[in-house]
């Protein structure tokens, strides 16, 4: 079966957890507002009238317990699909998050598993001001134990969602409140899963690598259309997952191209974008030809006037003078 | 219980609680406009229907007293004494705006009123107000916090944290929960184990009671009476104002989950006409006068839009100021 | 209410709970002996003095009904079943341990005997327990989840929450608070506004009930009855068993905020010479029996020091396992 | 003024808090059991019999709320010291922490500020195991809006607490449990204070660069002794504060050595150790002789058996190793 429908990214993700639900019993889902209400973002359209009110449930406002019920329900033996309703709530559910679902097993020496995914919308961009606008990818990338993925495309989010699902680890489930309407073409096929830990090439190149993920790569591939135009030609390697992060295929792209920038949407301060920039200078030392050049998130609480929001968060321009001061670089 | 209008205020206070009411209610209508229009953008969530708990609350409580809220604060901002004008400013994301545009709806605060904030984080300000109450007490001001949640809130674990912090260290907060009996979409009695909020309170040891939140003098008289009792016990109170929101929870949200027939109930308990019927029918006032104070709330809310619309966007630098001190 | 011994338990389960509660009070004294010479690092956290509740409530227990604690667990896990040997082998850190030496003192866990764990974050553990009780409702398991937690956990968040839920969606847990009236050195009172905490309940429509932990039968008959309770309706139930710890709240607490008196009070109620007492005036059994029984537990935790001692410790690579499946 | 006495970190952080609460009768402190009890690590020693009930008080174990009152006392006029008993404790206030303290001043337009302290003992190797023994530093270095000291010496437990209480910005003070019975001089000068944002250069050297701070100062100075005796000279920077961070005293001290290696207590992957060797690639990239290194403790869930407890940690060999490989590194 190799036949694709067109669809969201909201509607790819609705068609994961249906499928996921439809094949396995175990699989549940819970958060505020999914069931009757159908999701903040409408993402669980139509669940509670398949699957009833056992299968998908609302929940009290209490986020730190929305994880840690997830948490004790995964040992006992079903596989939670928790969603917060925005990842900004995460920061009440921190101790549920980093102290329990990501050590469990660890600290019980390998005794039990968490089957488990923790969903959350984020990302900034609506003029939702500081208290509703973070990208907290970093917090989890910091904090072993957890899976973490973060789609960027319609098929991207139904494959690593229903992988997501079937993963025997407890995962971080990323989505971007700015993508739930950009469409794309998106396997039927119900078998159709994007694994864990690969890393994708969305476009090839030879002067430089753009590191990014989510939102940030569609800025960077509209950044490289307007940059081809200039005769640089830029490759794009879209992480999918931070954990496991496929440090293979970022370094593989700056050895070939031999300049990176990497693209961010969280606070620049001890963002996961440092960590990857040292992995690129550690690892092509001696080929790179200019510093590894960050893209991130201004280092502020988000504003809400549109007009100086947008400096906060990264942009196709911001990304191509990145591009362009990397490949002016005399070595 | 004295029933008539005047045997709690004087005529022109309670013409000023129709008033506030009513520009309460322009305002919110008119950002129902702007954020159709464009010019209102991010999450906006207007407090119509639910005007007589802001306006009979911060009537009976003092000018010093801290209040603090939720994002549904418009009204409070505004019946506190914030310029509609800057607030509107504010909704817009201009220089202009009571947070210079960086709070938008949800964030509005003006310390010189007393006014502490509007919260985005649901129950994030409850903490926040026992810490005002602390340092009032310690600071042996004669001020109480008063803090608004709505029912949605309590079953977060700052509810619980505050509400037995507050008693053990003998605060005076007047806790407010605006019962509108949803949060978002989920109705009340389906994410509270017990629905009645106010009897939360007994696990604290805190007195509580509950009040009509559509009756602007009901919620003035409780309020104020809770108010002296906080201030002379230095101990919390709690009350529920049960009330309603006309619209959906923010303005992308069209609220099929409530029936036509209950809203309609409630739309019948309108709290502007329910207090207009009474200063009429008491003599206090006549329909002419009421018209006369709705126009004059139109013009200071057109005054407020053309005051956004013409202020100027912030400057790019605005970014990094104000995070450092 | 009948209270004589015979009339609850037949004599050989009766002489179980006394040797149960002697093996607790035997390895954790053998364990304050270990932290002397260095051999258990790390926090530790005694159980003497609070036996009572975990014995008692563990025989009103199924075996198939999941147990949590927090971090003072031990006698928990060993009256569940745990070994011995295995046990303090994990506090030695090493291989043989029950977590691998990877949980130490604080994170027991035997998913074979339905022991769900040690938690060492106040509250942890409370809504983890409260997910179990819900899959075991979802797979139509006849199981509940038992929550053992301190005075000093409900005042946290996930105390409130949890409670919240479990009765909310109508979830076996049976709540089993270890009232020792101190949270390191805070007394339940200057912590607690309502410090009568099994009351604390009330807003939550969940049934309570005070018990006395010193008293083993009580703490048997009052869980098994709860727990027949949580079977049948499905719902949530709520046990405060009053209790003491003997010694400070770790090893590195001289519990120097305890009065002396106090502590004579409590010493005299210890629940293993009360048991001992009843055993022998109702001639269940004699001194000499018991004698024995002290004899066998004090073997059994020797014999645990010397397979902890003689354990291998674990290989360095063992901190790559186990993360991931 | 310039006499000094020997006292442990402990002491010298108790002398702190006792000048600064009988300079400024609006400094309160508050935590779990450190009245009464006077503290966990017995840092608010006599604090209750000097300043009595008013002024030093327990709390109930609710963290998110500990800091949350803190916040709302901050913006009523006073300077609230609060103590979370561990770092570790801070997972559960990341709402207030982030969403609140480190937000307020700048979502209400700089109408108010927080003149507050969150003083968190932290830090793994006393067999704690996986939920007692974190270092969370970057979590909070990844948020705009607070200032954030970890001192690493007895004087400066002092003057950078001490700073701290005088900032009209909210500070989070990060202390090390392992550090506290260090000692060293301490001034007596109740006017001592130690600025944010200055890093201290421990040790001048000429081979490499050194980037420490707190208990990984004191391994990075055993190994540069070690390191000394085959030849190899190190430089050390303490940092100090991580915000504000002193960049350029870094980038100085890695020009002039070309080489560094960046220490980091906290897991590595997404770890501020990646933006601080970012920062070093990217502003010496032409001088560099090798790339930057970087020491971190393990991206496990912190073990509690000491035998394999240690090798999750920095240690002054494992420090002294990575420095071997970047002088070694042929250019
Ligand atoms: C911690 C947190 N969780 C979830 C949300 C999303 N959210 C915003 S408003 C709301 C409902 C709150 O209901 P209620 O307290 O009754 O206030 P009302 O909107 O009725 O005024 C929710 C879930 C949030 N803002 N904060
Ligand atoms: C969230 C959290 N805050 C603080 C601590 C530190 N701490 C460990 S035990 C304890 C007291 C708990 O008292 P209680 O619940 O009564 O249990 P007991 O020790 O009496 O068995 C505290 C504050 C912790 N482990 N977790
Ligand atoms: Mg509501
Ligand atoms: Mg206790």
């Amino acid at each position: 079966m190799t036949s694709t429908s067109e669809m969201t990214y909201r509607d790819a993700l609705n068609m994961a957890l249906r499928e996921e639900m439809s094949r396995d019993p175990s699989v549940v889902v819970w958060g505020e507002d999914v069931a009757l209400y159908e999701g903040a973002f409408k993402v669980t359209r139509g669940l509670l009238a398949e699957f009833g009110e056992e299968r998908i449930k609302d929940t009290p406002i209490s986020e730190n317990t929305i994880v840690g019920v997830a948490v004790g329900a995964a040992m006992g033996g079903l596989r939670p699909v928790a969603e917060l309703m925005t990842v900004n709530f995460a920061l009440l559910a921190m101790d549920q998050i980093v102290n329990h679902m990501a050590k469990i097993r660890s600290m019980f020496g390998g005794q039990t598993f968490l089957p488990m995914v923790v969903r959350m919308p984020g990302g900034g961009g609506s003029q939702l001001a500081a208290q509703h606008s973070q990208s907290l990818e970093s917090y989890f990338m910091h904090c072993p134990g957890l899976h973490i993925a973060y789609p960027s495309t319609p098929a991207d989010a139904k494959g690593l969602l229903k992988s997501a699902i079937r993963d025997n680890n407890p995962v971080i489930f990323l989505e971007h409140e700015l993508l739930y309407n950009s469409t794309g073409e998106v396997p039927n096929d119900p078998e159709f899963l994007v694994p864990f830990g690969q890393a994708n090439v969305i476009r090839s190149g030879t002067d430089v690598t753009i590191v990014a993920y989510a939102r940030m790569t569609i800025l960077a591939l509209q950044a490289a259309a307007d940059l081809e135009k200039e005769g640089i030609s830029c490759e794009i390697v879209d992480l999918r997952t931070f954990s496991p992060l496929d440090t293979e295929t970022i370094i593989e792209s700056a050895r070939k191209t031999g300049r990176a920038v990497v693209v961010e949407e969280c606070w620049r301060t001890a963002g996961l974008g440092g960590d990857i920039a040292h992995r690129i200078h550690e690892a092509c030392f001696d080929t790179l030809l200019a510093p590894v050049k960050r893209v991130a998130g201004l280092d502020v609480p988000m504003p809400y006037s549109r007009k100086i929001e947008k400096i906060c968060i990264p942009r196709a321009e911001t990304i191509a003078d990145a591009v362009r001061e990397v490949v002016s670089r005399k070595y | 219980m004295e029933t008539r209008l005047r045997a709690t205020l004087p005529d022109h206070e309670l013409l000023r609680l129709y008033e506030q009411m009513v520009m309460s209610r322009e305002f919110e209508e008119s950002c129902a406009e702007q954020y159709t229009k464009g010019h209102i953008t991010g999450f906006l969530h207007l407090y119509s229907g639910q005007e007589a708990v802001a306006v009979g609350a911060t009537a009976g409580l003092h000018v010093d007293d801290y209040i603090l809220s939720a994002y549904r604060e418009h009204a409070q901002a505004i019946v506190r004494g914030a310029d509609p004008r800057r607030v509107m400013a504010e909704l817009f994301g201009k220089a202009t705006g009571i947070c210079k545009g960086k709070g938008g709806s949800m964030h509005l605060f003006d310390p010189n009123l007393n006014f502490m904030g509007g919260y985005a984080i649901v129950g994030g300000q409850l903490p926040i107000a026992v810490g005002l109450a602390f340092s009032a007490k310690y600071r042996r001001e004669d001020r109480l916090a008063a803090c608004f949640f709505g029912d949605g809130a309590v079953n977060q674990g700052t509810f619980h944290e505050s509400l037995n912090w507050a008693r053990l260290w003998e605060l005076p907060v007047l806790f407010i929960c605006e019962n509108n009996f949803y949060g978002i979409g989920t109705e009340v009695h389906r994410s509270s184990a017990l629905a009645s909020i106010h009897k939360r309170t007994c696990g604290y040891d805190i007195p509580s009671e509950k009040v009509d939140g559509m009756d602007v003098i009901a919620v003035y008289r409780a309020v104020k009476h809770a108010a002296e009792r906080v201030r002379e016990t230095s101990l919390p109170y709690f009350i529920e104002a049960t009330t309603y929101r006309f619209r959906g929870h923010s303005m992308a949200d069209p609220a099929k989950y409530r029936s036509a027939a209950e809203h309609e109930v409630w739309k019948a308990r309108d709290p502007i006409p329910a207090l207009a019927k009474r200063l009429i029918e008491e003599e206090i006032t006549d329909a002419g006068h009421l018209e006369g104070i709705l126009g004059n709330c139109r013009t200071v809310v057109q005054e407020a839009v053309k005051f956004a619309e013409e202020s100027p966007w912030p400057e790019d630098e605005e970014v990094y100021n104000d995070i450092y001190v």
